[in-house]
């Protein structure tokens, strides 16, 4: 089945103007307006990084205000706005979404962040490839924040060439044997159900021996473990397979054919670098306040030469971003265009990381209790794991050159 | 012009280097950072090869070995980790200065302990507002005749916290002179009364640790200045040269060390049906690293020869120190996109050479202040 | 007096749709609809530099195509659509402006980039700050492409550092006697019209004692000498000027108040880096099919990742210039923030220069005569003037860093 | 391992460095190459120095010059131009082919010309259609018993065109061989019938000029066979470590030239009232460029050293070339900056620097060729 929700019946749209003053009555009446403290030195949070270290405690207390706000969101009517009326979505049209989505600005939104995953790429892929069943189980669950998806791809064997991957899933009448080991999995120890990719064909050329799954990750058999990062962050894991049996209702796609279920879901991955996903934006931003409070670096020409340059390439990404956010509100599918943005924003907030370390200098590496300085060493570590995540900056340059420029494929690449 | 060690040079070399194999290879050391870790036999060891006195000349009862053989140890060591090459180094780099400007008296009391390694000098110069104009300290040394009353505080003093510890500390003893010329060194044992040692939380560099230490009062005999009274300026400057070289040394140990264990895992990891080494997009960084490493060890190496050969080489040690620890940054920035996830998570030496990397461009001497020193040479005033 | 075409009156205005069908009409009847020729790979000029050499006769040519189009299209209504009745313009609103501009887009117009200053910043400069008589004598001459204007700034000791020019204006009576040397004057040899800072007060700070004049260029004393490019091109020149003599009516804004007119032009100047001025798409596309045609770089990893690189880099530019263009065409002044593409666009273009280096090997350094190849040469040898002409990269950065960044002004730069 | 030059080395340093200032400054040489001026007089000034016969033993007249002191002529030379010591370089290159792999009649032969560089020997390798693997040529020589008869094409042939000129061409003499086995040296007069020769318009090198050579049924006396029939590919690789560390030092004196250029311009311009040099943007970048010319040229001195004392050294010359070029370009690129609308006009030596500069990563091997040479000596098989 597929519940295309650009096909969705537009009889019951409201317009435009009429959206617009629910949308604020129902935002002025739940959130504050958006604080401008995060602009002012010395004030609020000072974490910069997106993978940075959290108690057990903290995460919970920031996934349960999340789960909290989603609810009251979708119950509204804002959760999904262009999603289908009989999966609880509003069945309204991108342009109402956009709005939204500005109108939001301007207030002090909870982080929704471990819905990234959930939301951009296993729920659509769920509503695309699975049966009746399983999007009836999961779709709209997810979308209300009741449920978290992760994704089950990368392997210790298979990181950028995701298709030589070995996890088994092997056929016991209705059932499928999985066993084998994922890792690299963001959030799995909070996520209900996975996207898993395993071989169901071992004969087969790779890309065409692999099937999609969604998977409830309270099965029996299933182990989830930390990884532990430089940071000291622990939002990636290590998931084992031990003959866990699953009924074959839950596969996604046809058997053998889940490449393509997959290659539907990495462009969405690439697509959910879009917006400021990686805090660019606010990383540049207190570059320039880390610079302004000090006056021997304002007046360093290097730092002032080095700062200007960043802040040319931020800009340049801010409108390539807006760009294609218009894309993907207006429903049109995320391109493989977009790895461009990805590899771009990774690039400057490396150099952004740098500066931050060359001007702060011993008071980015230890911690002297300031507020500002010490909290862009988090920063500093997570920046190759940035560069890393979802696909290394030489896959994503290959997938340009392939898909974007129509070059022929790399020598001797099997796929 | 010549580019061979001595035997004797390639002995000490492999001697370090089966050293490191067998007591710090690179896992453990990560080990020890990842604890906070002092791994006091480690020192031990060092001194029973005699490592310690090397500096030294030998009719001081030194090892009598030139800057060179100091860099091969250092550089040995580095592939264990910078934290421990540094640990090595800066052990006698402080001991150096109490050599060369002690008095007769300073240098017989304190000359077991140095030659056995036996001290951690913990150098304290920075304060934490004074920024990067060292001679704009402020911490006070009164003069009471037959002692010192010192107040104040001081920040990033390495190692001030171990057992045993003593403080080499700069002060200011005449807040009225220009402020080159009121300075002095004082050494303060780091258990004396009134010192206080607070540990900072650091990115690496934990075998050692780096503290603040508060002076609160604290009484220090006068027999333990260093040097003339107010002449401490110059006793900070000297043996700079040495130290940037000797730790370029170093820095080109730990970014072949870094390299080293990228190539093996490329060689080792396969994606696309081949050992992921074998695309050039990462072969040719490869290559290109192994060329910079060369170029950084053998500036390292020169400035060695010319501190030894007795020319003035403040130009090129700055070249060396600048090259190495840039080097050692792109290697370790390398080492993480060819162990992408790899390297990112804790299991990886990699994670350790990345965070420990970043203290190599900004610890002794930033490479901003090393690039101001090349560019004076040039006849370049910046400002 | 001022002309603000913004403030002009709008009852003759006619509705877009109108506009658009005049407009369609006119182009058709004049031009052809743009040649794709240009993507075929050894059809066409193979020229990419902004700055190629060309014959003396080959350039005079180009100029009459350029004027009679300009011409054509001025009487025609359609060069100067925001302009004041008065002086030829339509009066209409920029919305009329930007449609023509996406209109023409499609249709092969001759170059006229020999009127980018004149009209970006000479044009502008007299009707904002000229006497009745100048801009009457001028604006509308130069709009309809009659008259062609030069830029006489920069000297041999005053590059970056403009203001400490010192090309001598003296007062006699109602005249001034001009004397000093301008050099990297732009198309000075073909300029009826110069746009002129000379140091009228040798006793004010720096940026007190210059005033601005429009100057005929055909005044006795006046000498242009051209300056040879590494390209080969004499586009710039030396200009000299012996005791010429200029009524004061040529002035430009009060005496001693040449700085302000400087600055505004200097910003109409980083502005005209917009738009693609410099070429980077099309020498983008040219290297994308440079590669497409020689197999080995195109299965070379490192040409493609290089390749993808500056793909990533050109598709933000693009993004970012359109927002610019956005910004000019809505009649919005130029800001400081627009630095921020110059630099952008001269870095990307020097990476697709030492790209086609890398991949053509010989070829791009020497003759072989085939198309394409030896054409690269040129553009080499620009990119390093490019980055330098309106600023270098280190003043650019230094703009960026105090005007937009809010840094306080570099340490003992007496301004 | 000690950095000094010997007396002599030292005292050839000064000889080269006073020639280039009297007989070739910048200037001069920039001049030439706008004018496509052979300057025969400036070789006839080499040759009476003896630097031609330098490279050859002293038992066969030669001057017995190690690999370090040629670097060191070839380095001064290039502070005029990278072509002035590319044309000396040239000269010997292909002479010690033909002293090591000819016979004793040849050696006789060619032995006055080679020793007073009175050859021009213009190698001829590539064909326009052969990409970059040297094995895959083309142009055929057919055996005839007393004589080859020559017919075919080949491209970027460096001073072909000169009087005099002795065009060194690797020919197909066994089409059904395997690629690498099939091919032999011969020696042709430039002005043997049924020779033609094209000039190629090129972006710089114009001294010596880029050649396209025509055979049309050349006839060549079997006697100007050089090495075994059908065994010159082994001649055509051999010599490449020398050629590329030497063409190294070059590139490190040009690169160090075409920084004393920017220097001085920086200190002379002034903006903002301060000579342009004191801007730490500009400044910063020159100490980073001093640091890596001589780090290149560490590197070249390196391979010089390893060749005279017979150790292989492909990695070490590939990284030598790589660094060194690498570093020229990156001069040239800062000059350009530094210099900024002065250096793009042709009045400055440094748009000739620029333009030559582009030459440097591309001839004698590029970038990615001595990067592939470098990863495979770690273990690296790329493709």
């Amino acid at each position: 089945m597929t519940l295309n929700p650009v096909e969705t019946p537009c009889e019951t749209a409201i317009d435009l103007a009429t959206f617009e003053t629910n949308a604020r009555r129902f935002l002025d009446a739940h959130l504050q307006p958006a604080a401008t403290s995060t602009s002012v030195w010395g004030v609020g949070d000072d974490t910069m990084s997106p993978y940075a270290k959290r108690t057990p405690a903290q995460e919970l207390e920031r996934i349960e205000r999340a789960r909290a706000w989603k609810q009251t969101e979708f119950d509204a009517g804002f959760g999904w706005i262009t999603g289908p009326l009989e999966l609880g979505g509003a069945a309204l049209t991108p342009d109402h979404a956009r709005l939204y989505s500005e109108i939001q600005n301007a207030y002090d939104v909870p982080p929704t962040d471990i819905y990234a995953i959930s939301l951009g790429m296993v729920a659509p892929a769920i509503l695309q490839h699975g049966k009746r069943g399983v999007v009836d189980r999961y779709v709209e669950a997810m979308h209300r924040g009741d449920l978290i998806g992760c994704q089950l791809f990368s392997e210790p064997g298979a990181g950028s060439d995701v298709a030589s991957l070995t996890t088994k899933a092997t056929c016991d009448r209705d059932d499928w044997i999985i066993s084998g080991q994922k890792v690299w999995t963001s959030g799995a120890h909070h996520a209900d159900v996975g996207l898993l990719l395993a071989r169901s064909n071992t004969d087969a050329p790779k890309h065409r021996g692999i099937t999609a799954f969604a998977i409830p990750m309270s099965l029996p058999g299933i182990e989830v473990r930390p990884l532990t990062m430089m940071t000291g962050g622990t939002e990636f894991n290590e998931v084992f397979f031990d003959d866990v049996r699953l009924h074959d209702s839950f596969r996604l796609g046809p058997i053998d054919g889940g490449w393509g279920v997959a290659i539907s879901v990495l462009m969405n991955e690439r697509a959910l670098g879009t917006g400021d996903a990686f805090g660019l934006g606010r990383a540049v931003e207190r570059l320039r306040m880390t610079t302004a409070v000090q006056p021997s670096n304002a007046r360093n020409p290097l730092v002032r030469q080095q700062l200007a340059r960043i802040v040319c390439a931020a800009e340049c990404i801010r409108y390539q971003a807006l760009a294609a956010d218009g894309r993907r509100t207006a429903g049109l599918p995320p391109g493989p265009a977009e790895s461009v943005f990805k590899l771009a924003n990774t690039h400057a907030l490396r150099l952004v990381a740098e500066l931050a370390g060359q001007m702060l200098g011993a008071a980015a590496i230890a911690d002297t209790g300031e507020w500002g300085t010490y909290a862009w060493a988090d920063l500093i570590l997570t920046v190759p794991g940035l560069r890393v995540a979802g696909g290394t900056d030489e896959v994503m340059r290959n997938i340009l050159a392939e898909r974007v420029l129509g070059l022929p494929k790399e020598p001797s690449s099997v796929r | 012009m010549q580019f061979a060690l001595t035997e004797e040079q390639t002995v000490l070399q492999q001697t370090a280097s089966a050293f490191v194999d067998r007591y710090c290879p690179a896992a453990l050391a990560k080990t020890w950072d990842e604890t906070n870790h002092f791994p006091a036999d480690l020192w031990q060891r060092m001194a029973d090869l005699g490592w310690f006195s090397l500096p030294y000349p030998l009719d001081w009862g030194g090892g009598g070995g030139s800057p060179l053989e100091i860099c091969i140890i250092a550089e040995a060591l580095a592939h264990s980790s910078l934290d421990v090459a540094m640990a090595y180094v800066g052990t006698f780099i402080p001991g150096l200065v109490i050599y060369r400007h002690g008095t007769d008296e300073q240098r017989e009391r304190f000359k077991p302990g140095l030659l056995e390694g036996a001290y951690r000098i913990a150098v304290a110069i920075s304060e934490p507002d004074a920024g990067s104009d060292a001679a704009a300290l402020r911490c006070s040394a009164v003069d009471a005749g037959d002692r010192f009353i010192v107040n104040g505080q001081k920040a990033w003093c390495t190692g001030a916290g171990l057992p045993g510890a003593l403080i080499a500390a700069y002060v200011r003893t005449d807040p009225d002179a220009p402020k080159h010329r009121g300075i002095s060194l004082l050494l303060i044992p780091g258990d004396a009364q009134g010192v206080q040692i607070r540990r900072t939380p650091t990115l690496a560099r934990h075998l050692l640790g780096t503290n603040e230490v508060f002076f609160d009062d604290v009484e220090v005999p006068r027999e333990n200045l260093v040097g003339a009274l107010h002449g401490g300026f110059s006793l900070l400057m000297s043996g700079l040269d040495m130290e940037k070289t000797v730790m370029a040394a170093a820095y080109t140990g730990v970014a072949q060390s870094t390299l080293d264990e990228m190539l093996a895992y490329s060689k080792e990891r396969r994606q696309f049906d081949r050992p992921i080494g074998n695309f050039q997009a990462l072969a040719h960084p490869m290559a290109d690293l192994q060329t910079e490493i060369d170029a950084a060890r053998l500036l390292a190496y020169r400035a060695a020869w010319m501190i030894s050969s007795q020319q003035p080489c403040t130009r090129e040690a700055s070249m060396a120190k600048l090259k190495g620890s840039e080097t050692y940054v792109a290697a370790a920035r390398l080492g993480m996109q060819v162990l992408a996830g790899h390297g990112f998570s804790t299991e990886s030496v990699m994670s350790f050479r990345w965070r420990e990397s970043i203290v190599a461009t900004i610890s002794g001497g930033t490479s901003q202040i090393q690039r101001n020193a090349v560019a004076k040479s040039m006849g370049l005033i910046t400002y």
